[in-house]
């Protein structure tokens, strides 16, 4: 029952984002064709009206809205997203193209950030009040307080132009011939090494915090005392008996944040140029491209209920809890 | 604890350092072929679409990626109009009927020859598939096409195009019969026979997500020998670093980003070259909507504006001042005899003061007139793309000495257009490039498209069909002055533009003669990656010696010309030619004064 | 670590108190009007203590104003999603059924990609500052009105309510002397923690270009900095970049400090110094 | 013989508004073999005093005097040391079993840790014995509940779990901390058995304030008040001759004695009283209650008394 209504819920709010996520685009001003006539490009791109209104036919933009609803619902529900009117493909296409990339970054920095915000997190609790705990929180407090662009900024400045370490733009060597098979391997290593030490540098803070602060918590709980009492020692208390309790509201965070963490890439991969589905939607909103639009959003709502769905069968494996409630 | 950062941090150091090694050997490893790589844009920005013409998107740097892949019939040097797939072309009297005489060594990439059929091909198609080349409807003017054998075509017109050899034969790649001809959607057609065209290069691989094209060089192509194996057109995150850092080979500046030209200047592994943008920033008035609807009310505004300023401020001194009529100094058509409204805050106030619009409430804004349509302190939004907040706040600081109260408020351009389109606005900041093309100033498509003058509307449409050059001048010259006394939209400046490059790596770069294709300011013209023809010394001028055989030399013969006839045996007199102009780059034609 | 906590927070609040003088008195500190131009890209210079920028104005007067944009936008959206956040709480945890409706509401703003829709929004509206503080508005409310609601039920659940209800207080009684009163510092540590978040998003979306131009917050001047073609090419992200990009710094960091600080001093768990709870 | 013998023990901490003592220079000594019952009201610091044998307090904690088990003083050993002793040696029964078992472990896992630790055994034979252990103390089904989550025992099988857990190494003294505490009466008649039975054989410290408990298991009884004992003597001489007025007081607020409060509230631990600790509520406080502070004296044989009117 519960589940069913788990579900239930799930799908309602699917249905509101994605009529939000229809909607939206179309009361906001301009259409998609716009971007065919900005004379402000160093190009003008010249239209009459005669081909606007083609084109329009075209997209199917000319059908009532109540029409292009219906055949966006029937579409999504075929798992068809539609054609991307600027970039002139399948939206699912346009979206894959970036998104390896988004979750390469994103993956490889919370594949860092998580397991270390969890470490040094509970290792400021363990040592709570000694001076290893007040450095490492003031420490990660203030490299928390950089917003990722600027941090991302002065990273290329020092790693990237003073000591030219890093390349700063995209994310591989462009079409290079590589000598070995790790040689592209290598290479997209290499430009991931700065944007995604950025995003670990102003992510890392809220594990950490929230860590800790759990941590603390258990610290404070009897099993822990009983666990002493039992003359086990501090390491493994540490991690059979602590760890796995003060996870739990990580587990929770870091689910709740996964929408954040992939739209949180837009700063970084404008500071490093690298593809990303961020800069994806932000060309979309200025394209008035809709279907593209609604495309990504679709895929952030998924994304995000997805990882809450994750996030309450991995909370259910780790707190025997929740089970029989 | 200590240990375990320290440790990881080693190894993202030893990772990346490893890396970096071994991408440095790929990249020596890469640099056996002759590769140039430019700087297509900044990020969201150096993506052109799937360069086949009908995928590509619909602006300048998005044609240009594509006019490697596929050819026209003319194309446009330095100094203007050369042949290209037509070796040579001749019009009829009345304008309408065009023949062009095809080259017949060219070769579409997968081997095919090129063929009359092909350009009859290519015209029936953008009409069947009308919107699909959404760059330039270039179908309406065309009646029909007549092939007349494998490689002679003709081109019927409805009516005469004046522009016709650069808007159309210049302009409208030509597709391939056997492969386009099974393709009914075009706009969705992206195989890699899409991309299949007559051009100097072929598409090696297109990365949409990153915005990096690569090209490989056509070695069999028919017009010339290719300096070069490999293209590459690439995102960067920072132009001018890109280039310092060797990222890249060429990157281009505008306006003002002299600033990063300048620390160019001194460097001695680098060359510049400037050109024009054949843009312009303006100010568009609704002419249709209280006070801008008073031509007056606009002048004043016009001698409000400090321009002078704007460029220095703004752009650093990196463009000048623009032209009232619009078209581009560096363009044929520029009229230098349009009012110039040299800023004057004195004459601006006067005329403020004759309309009636008087601050009377003493708060150093003026007011509307009583009775008028709207009342109160005079006061209006002026919108922008966030591009050129820093020219609004400069007019509105300028604006309010003059006692007008201006809001700036920015929006994307989606938003500013659907404004334009119902005429629900004050004052709009936009850019316009193609400034070297009449064309451009056709109402509606313009965005000033709440002027009306149909005296102005005449003008236009009769240039459109006048064939002889200097009467069209003198008609576009006259829309110009139109356009500066009416002003529906105040010109601000034209930017000038750069493109910065490492010399040994190419050192052809240069700017088209009123931009290639319809207008496009950028310095991608496929003729940099061809050696001069003839040029076997590669200084960029030919070598007379070199020139074995001139298949086909066209000349514009006109009454001058035949004076040069001595002894009038209907050929021209070697002796009588004072001046040979060799036009470099490809097979050029030869000009005879 | 008690001690370490009041200095942190004071350490905090000195910084603060530093960016909010400046904001208040910023005509009197600036050295020029922000709109005023002289010569652009002006190295520093004891007539630009940080040159000027790329249109001639003094970056140094920009930064100065600029606080009091950023901390203009901070403070009103905290204090209104801290005040519909914490009404909403209240209610939502005081009554059930109003809570229910409430709660499913928050959870559908909480599933809402939150930024994409901002971003979205701010580019199609090109945000002024009211825009902005609208748009923030529009999810600040969830995370407090869900904390607070949590809050309440916890006091909820502690007899002295159901007493003073046995006595006959009124719902609103109730709410107003007995529950108020104990959510208030959650309140002011959601507050801290909106103004943080606020300050960040707002200084992405300018440097993104979708701030208000006209009154330049720090992340307007980072985008200005970050738009010109030689930041990285020379020295000038030292004076141009920089700076504003230390002030958001520090200013996330004052609040930082005061909010851990404050959350130390109210969690009792926390502030317990033997391991057993029972002590 | 002597087990345990505590000697001139202080346990205090910092804490903001000042130190706490909350135990403060306590002499006792246990017996092998004996059970012994530590009385007190709640926040007089009994559990402190347990909790300080089994050295689990916050190194910022300030303990001084002599702890001496078998001879080797606990207060001095290493912490390697200290902990081959707890649970092996002395193990500590926790009071409430709700929070003191690990809720994302399994009981059974719980107990075996120990087992697997202090005697070498191996995951598999741990775990048999951990199913052994909680059959010993009658829980029903033992190998399957050994697989279950704290959450899905009763109050009354969660304590029995932790009696298990603290006697799975055969310790030779259990510290239990108000082990039926929160119990319903029934269960709290079974657990007392248990404990009966377990005891018989090791040397316990109850810690309690349940007078009824302490006087079915323990062979002697101290009662304890604002850190230090007030009174010690053998079970039945404690019950039949309460010397100090606190014991009498507490005698009395037990149900069979009609349930008579002491008046007033337990002193702060770090604003103590001066003279007798205990003046401020006694109803026969004299003068000297309030100057000075009496000693522990032994009134008759094994009966110890802190108070000038004994």
């Amino acid at each position: 029952m519960h589940q069913i209504n788990k579900l239930v819920y799930y799908f309602a709010i699917l249905l509101i984002i994605l009529s939000i996520n229809f909607f939206l685009p179309r009361v906001m001003p301009g259409d998609p064709l716009s971007y065919l006539s900005d004379p402000g490009a160093d190009m003008p791109a010249r239209m009459t009206e005669e081909k606007r209104e083609l084109l329009l036919e075209y997209y199917g933009l000319d059908k009532p809205i109540s029409e292009q609803y219906i055949s966006y619902m029937v579409g999504i529900i075929h798992g068809d997203l539609g054609w991307s009117i600027y970039y002139g493909a399948p939206v699912l296409e346009v979206i894959l193209g970036r998104l390896k990339w988004t979750l390469l970054l994103v993956g490889t920095s919370t594949a860092i950030h998580v397991p270390l915000g969890i470490l040094l997190g509970a290792t400021s609790a363990w040592a709570r009040g000694k001076k290893k705990d007040t450095g490492l929180l003031i420490s990660i407090l203030s490299i928390s307080s950089f917003p990722s662009f600027f941090l991302g900024i002065l990273l290329v400045i020092f790693f990237g132009i003073k000591l030219d370490l890093f390349p700063i733009n995209g994310a591989q060597t462009a079409f290079a011939t590589y000598s070995s098979p790790f040689g592209k391997i290598f290479d997209i290593l290499h430009h991931l090494v700065l944007p995604a030490t950025t995003l670990v540098i102003s992510h890392i803070g809220g594990t950490y915090l929230l860590m800790r602060n759990s941590m603390l918590g258990v610290l404070g709980e009897d099993y822990i005392m009983t666990a002493r009492a039992k003359g086990l020692s501090e390491q493994y208390i540490l991690h059979r008996h602590a760890l796995m309790n003060a996870l739990l509201p990580i587990v929770t965070m870091t689910a709740m944040t996964v929408g954040f963490l992939i739209m949180g890439t837009i700063f970084v991969e404008t500071v490093f140029a690298y593809p990303g589905i961020g800069n994806l939607l932000y060309n979309a909103v200025l394209y008035r491209d809709y279907p593209l639009l609604q495309g990504i959003f679709l895929f952030m709502t998924i994304a995000i209920v997805g990882a809450n769905f994750i996030a309450d069968t991995i909370y259910v494996r780790l707190d025997p809890r929740v089970k029989n409630e | 604890m200590k240990k375990t950062v320290l440790i990881l941090a080693v190894l993202l150091c030893s990772v990346a350092f490893s890396a970096s090694v071994l991408a440095e050997n790929d990249r020596v490893a890469a640099t056996s072929d002759k590769t140039v790589r430019m700087a297509g844009g900044t990020p969201g920005g150096s993506d052109w679409g799937y360069p086949s013409p009908f995928t590509f998107y619909p602006r300048g740097p998005g044609y240009a990626r594509m006019s490697l892949l596929f050819d026209t019939l003319t194309w446009k040097d330095a100094n203007g109009v050369i042949p290209a797939l037509a070796d040579g072309w001749k019009v009829s009297d009345d304008g309408k009927d065009w023949t062009f005489y095809l080259d017949r060594n060219a070769r579409w990439h997968d081997g095919t020859s090129f063929t009359a059929d092909d350009v009859k091909f290519t015209f029936e198609y953008m009409k069947d598939h009308k919107g699909g080349f959404k760059w330039f409807d270039a179908t309406s003017y065309i009646d029909s096409v007549d092939v007349v054998d494998a490689h002679t075509v003709v081109i019927h017109l409805s009516d005469p195009v004046a522009s016709f050899l650069v808007d159309i034969a210049g302009n409208v790649p030509m597709l391939p019969e056997h492969i386009w001809k099974d393709v009914s959607d075009p706009l969705t057609f992206k195989d890699d026979d899409a991309v299949i065209g007559t051009g100097p290069m072929k598409l090696v691989d297109y990365d949409s997500a990153t915005g990096v094209y690569q090209y490989e060089a056509n070695h069999d192509y028919y017009d010339g020998k290719l300096l070069v194996d490999k293209f590459i057109s690439r995102e960067v995150s920072d132009t001018a670093s890109a280039l310092q850092t060797g990222d890249v080979d060429e990157v281009s500046f505008w306006g003002s980003e002299i600033t990063a030209v300048q620390t160019f200047e001194s460097d001695p592994d680098f060359e510049i070259k400037a050109g024009p943008s054949f843009w312009v920033l303006q100010t568009i008035f609704n002419c249709e909507k209280y006070p801008n609807n008073d031509r007056e009310f606009r002048q004043a505004i016009a001698y409000g504006i400090d321009r002078d300023k704007i460029v220095s401020q703004v752009l650093h001194d990196g463009g000048e001042p623009a032209n009232t009529g619009i078209m581009h100094p560096d363009s044929i058509w520029y009229n230098p005899d349009c009012t110039a409204y040299e800023y004057d805050t004195d004459t601006a106030d006067e005329i403020l003061d004759s309309l009636g619009f008087v601050d009377t409430d003493g708060n150093g804004i003026r007011n509307y007139p009583d009775g008028a349509e709207r009342s109160g302190d005079i006061t209006f939004d002026l919108y922008t793309t966030g591009k050129y907040n820093r020219e609004a706040e400069l007019i509105q600081a300028d604006l309010a000495t003059i006692g007008i109260k201006i809001n700036v408020k920015t929006s994307d351009w989606g938003t500013i257009d659907g404004y334009l389109r119902s005429a629900n606005f004050d004052m709009v900041i936009s850019g316009h490039g193609g400034i070297a093309n009449p064309q451009i100033m056709r109402i509606p498509d313009w965005p000033a498209s709440t002027y009306q003058n149909s005296e102005y509307d005449s003008t236009y449409a009769a240039q459109e069909v006048e064939m002889d050059l200097d009467t069209r001048k003198e008609l576009v010259n006259q829309l110009q002055e139109m356009v500066a006394d009416d002003l529906p939209v105040y010109t601000l400046y034209h930017p000038y533009m750069w493109c910065v490059y490492d010399p040994k790596v190419l050192d052809t770069w240069f700017y088209t003669r009123d931009g290639v294709s319809i207008g496009i300011p950028l310095e991608l013209n496929k003729l940099v990656f061809l050696a001069r023809y003839g040029d076997a010394n590669e200084n960029g001028k030919i070598n007379m010696q070199d020139v074995t055989k001139i298949e086909r030399m066209i000349l514009e013969l006109d009454d001058e010309t035949d004076m040069a006839d001595a002894n009038q045996n209907g050929k021209i007199n070697m002796q009588d030619v004072t001046h040979v102009e060799l036009t470099i780059l490809g097979r050029a034609p030869i000009r005879t004064r | 670590m008690i001690e370490g906590r009041k200095i942190l927070g004071s350490v905090g609040l000195g910084i603060l108190a530093v960016f909010v003088i400046v904001a208040v008195l910023a005509p009197y500190i600036a050295p020029y009007n922000p709109h005023q131009m002289s010569r652009p890209m002006e190295h520093p210079s004891s007539r630009h203590l940080l040159g000027t920028n790329d249109i001639g104005n003094d970056i140094l007067s920009e930064i100065i104003y600029g606080t009091r944009v950023s901390l203009f936008i901070a403070f009103v959206v905290s204090a209104i999603s801290m005040l519909v956040g914490t009404s909403l709480g209240l209610i939502a945890g005081y009554f059930d059924k109003l809570g229910f409706v409430i709660m499913r509401v928050v959870d559908i703003f909480l599933t809402i990609p939150r930024l994409p829709l901002i971003i979205v929004i701010a580019a199609s509206m090109r945000p002024s500052i009211w825009n902005l503080i609208a748009i923030f508005l529009i999810f600040g409310w969830t995370m407090t009105a869900r904390i607070i609601r949590s809050e309440v039920l916890t006091l909820r659940s502690r007899y002295y309510i159901d007493a003073t209800k046995m006595i006959g207080g009124s719902d609103c009684y109730i709410l107003w002397r007995h529950i108020l009163p104990n959510v208030i510092p959650l309140v002011v540590v959601q507050f801290i923690m909106e103004a943080i978040h606020v300050i960040f998003t707002e200084a992405g979306l300018s440097f993104l270009g979708l701030g208000d131009p006209v009154a330049r917050s720090w992340g307007m001047v980072l985008h200005y900095a970050f738009e010109c073609p030689i930041i990285y090419v020379s020295d000038v992200w030292m004076w141009w970049m920089l700076p504003p990009g230390l002030c958001i710094v520090l200013t996330v960091l004052g609040l930082t400090f005061v909010g851990y600080a404050l959350e130390e001093t109210l969690d009792p768990k926390l502030k317990s110094p033997a391991y057993g709870r029972g002590l | 013989m002597t087990l345990l013998e505590i000697s001139d023990l202080k346990t205090h901490f910092p804490t903001q508004s000042g130190i706490v003592r909350a135990v403060d220079t306590i002499d006792l000594s246990i017996r092998e073999r004996e059970t012994f019952g530590l009385i007190g009201e709640t926040g007089c610091g009994k559990t402190v005093l347990g909790l300080t044998l089994m050295r689990l307090l916050h190194p910022t904690t300030t303990v001084e005097g002599t702890i001496r088990y078998r001879g080797k003083n606990l207060l001095t050993i290493s912490e390697a040391e200290m902990r081959l002793i707890r649970g092996e040696e002395i193990a500590m029964i926790l009071q409430n079993p709700t929070t003191s078992l690990n809720p994302v472990m399994r009981v059974g896992e719980q107990i075996a840790e120990a087992i697997r630790l202090h005697q070498g055994l191996r995951r598999r034979a741990a775990k048999e014995k951990a199913v052994e252990m909680l059959d010993s103390v009658r829980i029903p089904a033992a190998s399957r509940r050994a697989n279950e989550y704290p959450h899905e025992f009763s109050g009354g099988m969660k304590q029995r779990a932790m009696i298990a857990m603290g006697l799975a190494c055969d310790p030779a003294l259990i510290i239990a901390d108000e082990p039926t505490k929160g119990l319903d009466v029934t269960i709290k008649a079974q657990i007392t058995e248990l404990i009966k039975e377990t005891a018989k054989e090791k040397a316990m410290l109850l810690i309690t304030h349940d007078l009824g408990v302490a006087r079915a298991l323990c062979d002697r009884i101290a009662l304890m008040y604002a850190g230090e004992l007030v009174e010690y003597a053998a079970t039945e001489e404690i019950f039949e001759n309460p010397l100090h007025p606190y014991t009498r007081g507490f005698l009395g607020s037990l149900p069979g004695n009609g349930l008579v409060p002491i008046p007033g509230m337990s002193p702060s631990l770090i604003d103590l009283p001066d003279g007798c600790r205990f003046h401020p509520r006694c109803s026969h406080a004299k003068a000297v209650c309030r100057k000075k502070h009496p000693e522990l004296i032994e009134v008759e044989a094994g009966h110890f008394v802190r108070c000038f009117d004994a």
